[in-house]
């Protein structure tokens, strides 16, 4: 133990103990207004009628304790101590009239006000606490029926909407960079993959031409790609044995059945 | 109550009800009778207390019910109706939705390849179920080309809805671009169907006679 | 009972009772009042039911209770030890939290530097985010003052948690506010060791005269 030379009398063992408790607790203080509610507690008096000066007092020994025991404290209980430190010399000497600022006792008076409102604050949540809480004292309905959300979409959509979703369309193509259009070519690709879909229903002779795909039998142009297409497709189809072919002579219609 | 000896006297019937109360209210799921008996103080009549508690609710808007070996608080089936909640919700129909739309009501009867022919990519099957959903399109006759595939025609609650007499008033390419929706010049070939008039015989005239045998 | 001639006539009080009290019992959460009106047929009084209601269940297993605007049936208090095993264990809130909580409910609508200066320290983060992730504690109006700084204060959850109907109701407020505690009092020193606060007086007295739209 530090022997620390005070020039006042030297304290008792209970009282260097007690100190030193306090010290070693300085972790436990949220700061240095909790400190000093501590301490005043030791006044045993109603805080509204509180020493301020012998809170002062007792908050300046614990700071220099603390420098004695080598205890690093935060610079906000420093800055506590110097103000407590002015206030005290305030206190302490008689009012200087020509002094504009507020006076010793304003100072004091608002700093026991503090202590009492924490020490209020403190007991308002102790008291919040200690009531009776939902989940651990009374409860809510364990069952919870609803209400029952019945969710209605409503679509809308206008006529403009309709309209300029189908301009859109129709246009489109405008918009598109400039590429060779093939729009009525009909590929050989794509009638294999139409005729695969469709041999199966062809138990009996069909005329070749009724597999041609929509929209594809009027424009001259248009049904001689489809033709020359689907007729490459059942070749195909043909040299893959899924189907038969038949023209009774040149130039009559071609006629397919599903090879059974 | 019971005969036997307990160190503390039953609490009342009246009390014992407020217990089960309590303990039905809080409970998430039925509460069997062994476990609302366990959970009360020595020398509780549970039974007792149950039958007492079930008249104490009856006609209540809550109602003490029994659920195999358990019980639980229901609220009176004749007030379900204040449970429920309806919102309506409006939701703009989606680009693919209306597009879809647009191609049956000015193209009809259409098929679905058709569709996709004109919207350059393929239909999702969500997209016509929402449109037959909303009563908006229905399906037509079939096509009599091979495979016989599925027409679909847009219906009378799509003529209300959009303040059209027929399909017909529909406005066409020429119009649309009068009105200004449409600020490109014609292409050469965009003369569609709906530019001018229907073009074959298996139009919109026919099919709006036809509507009753089609569904 | 209104005087406004309705299609139907309103139903009687006690089919009234019988309405709020299925609403009531169905949900976990409080059910606003003017959601329990929205919800009951035309013509109904929502307020004459309630309190009708409120003395069916005085001194039952399960009480109706007012929080903030809302209402809500909860389990008697002093059945709690029945229903331990409904318990949810909640963490054990700091001592910072809870007397974070305790300035924000009696000082509200309070700024932060304003619990500061009461407590003496800096407010961690934590303790606010902890507060608010239990939907304890919420933001309120700016203050008017230079900064604008954001107020803290409690929400309906809050007083549902500690059954309480209004915050007007928290244990000693009114003592405390007698002994001027719940001032905002500017320290008469700049230097002062708590910071010099703008001394508005928008205090908890303020806040009732809000109470609407507080939750």
């Amino acid at each position: 133990m530090h022997d620390t030379s005070f020039e006042a009398t030297p304290p008792t063992v209970a009282d260097r103990l007690a100190a030193e408790a306090l010290i070693v607790d300085v972790d436990g203080f949220e700061g240095p207004l909790d400190l000093l509610l501590a301490l005043s507690r030791s006044q045993k008096v109603d805080l509204r009628r509180i020493s301020v000066l012998a809170l002062a007092e007792q908050y300046l020994t614990f700071v220099d304790q603390a420098k004695a025991l080598r205890i690093e404290l935060a610079a906000d209980y420093l800055v506590m101590a110097a103000w407590l430190a002015f206030l005290k010399s305030r206190l302490l000497l008689p009012p200087d009239p020509s002094d504009a600022g507020p006076s010793a006792e304003d100072m004091a008076a608002h700093l026991a006000f503090q202590l009492e409102r924490l020490a209020a604050m403190r007991e308002a949540a102790a008291r919040l606490m200690a009531r009776a809480r939902l989940g651990q004292d009374f409860f809510a309905r364990g069952a919870v029926e609803g209400p029952a959300l019945i969710r209605r979409v409503r679509y809308s959509a206008t006529l403009l909407d309709l309209m300029q979703a189908y301009a859109r369309l129709r246009t489109r193509d405008e918009f598109r960079p400039f590429a060779f259009d093939r729009q009525n070519i009909w590929t050989m690709e794509q009638a294999l993959d139409r005729m695969r879909g469709m041999i199966g229903f062809a138990g009996e002779w069909t005329d070749l031409a009724s597999f041609l795909p929509e929209g594809w039998g009027g424009d001259s142009a248009r049904r001689r790609s489809a033709t020359a297409a689907t007729f490459a497709a059942v070749l195909e189809l043909a040299r893959q044995g899924q189907c038969e072919l038949r023209q009774s002579e040149t130039f009559a219609p071609l006629s397919i059945r599903r090879r059974q | 109550m019971t005969d036997t000896p307990t160190l503390f006297a039953a609490p009342p019937l009246a009390e014992q009800e407020r217990m089960l109360e309590a303990m039905l209210f809080a409970a998430a799921a039925p509460v069997p009778l062994a476990e609302l008996a366990a959970r009360m103080p020595e020398g509780c009549d549970a039974p007792a207390a149950l039958a007492g508690l079930r008249r104490r609710y009856e006609g209540r808007g809550v109602v003490l019910m029994q659920v195999g070996a358990a019980w639980a608080f229901r609220t009176a089936p004749d007030l379900g109706f204040l449970l429920q909640r309806e919102t309506t919700e409006t939701r703009k129909l989606s680009r693919a939705a209306t597009e879809t739309l647009a191609i049956i009501a000015y193209h009809q009867p259409v098929t679905r390849a058709e569709i996709e022919e004109i919207r350059g990519v393929a239909v999702s099957r969500g997209t016509v179920e929402q449109l037959l959903e909303l009563d908006w399109v229905r399906f037509g006759r079939r096509r009599m080309t091979p495979g016989r595939p599925v027409t679909f025609v847009v219906t009378q609650a799509f003529l209300d809805h959009f303040g059209l007499e027929s399909a017909r008033d529909l406005p066409g390419l020429k119009e649309l671009r009068a009105a200004g929706l449409l600020e490109s010049r014609p292409a050469p070939d965009a003369e569609g169907p709906g530019e001018d008039e229907p073009g074959d015989d298996l139009g919109q005239s026919e099919m709006f006679g036809e509507d009753a045998d089609a569904s």
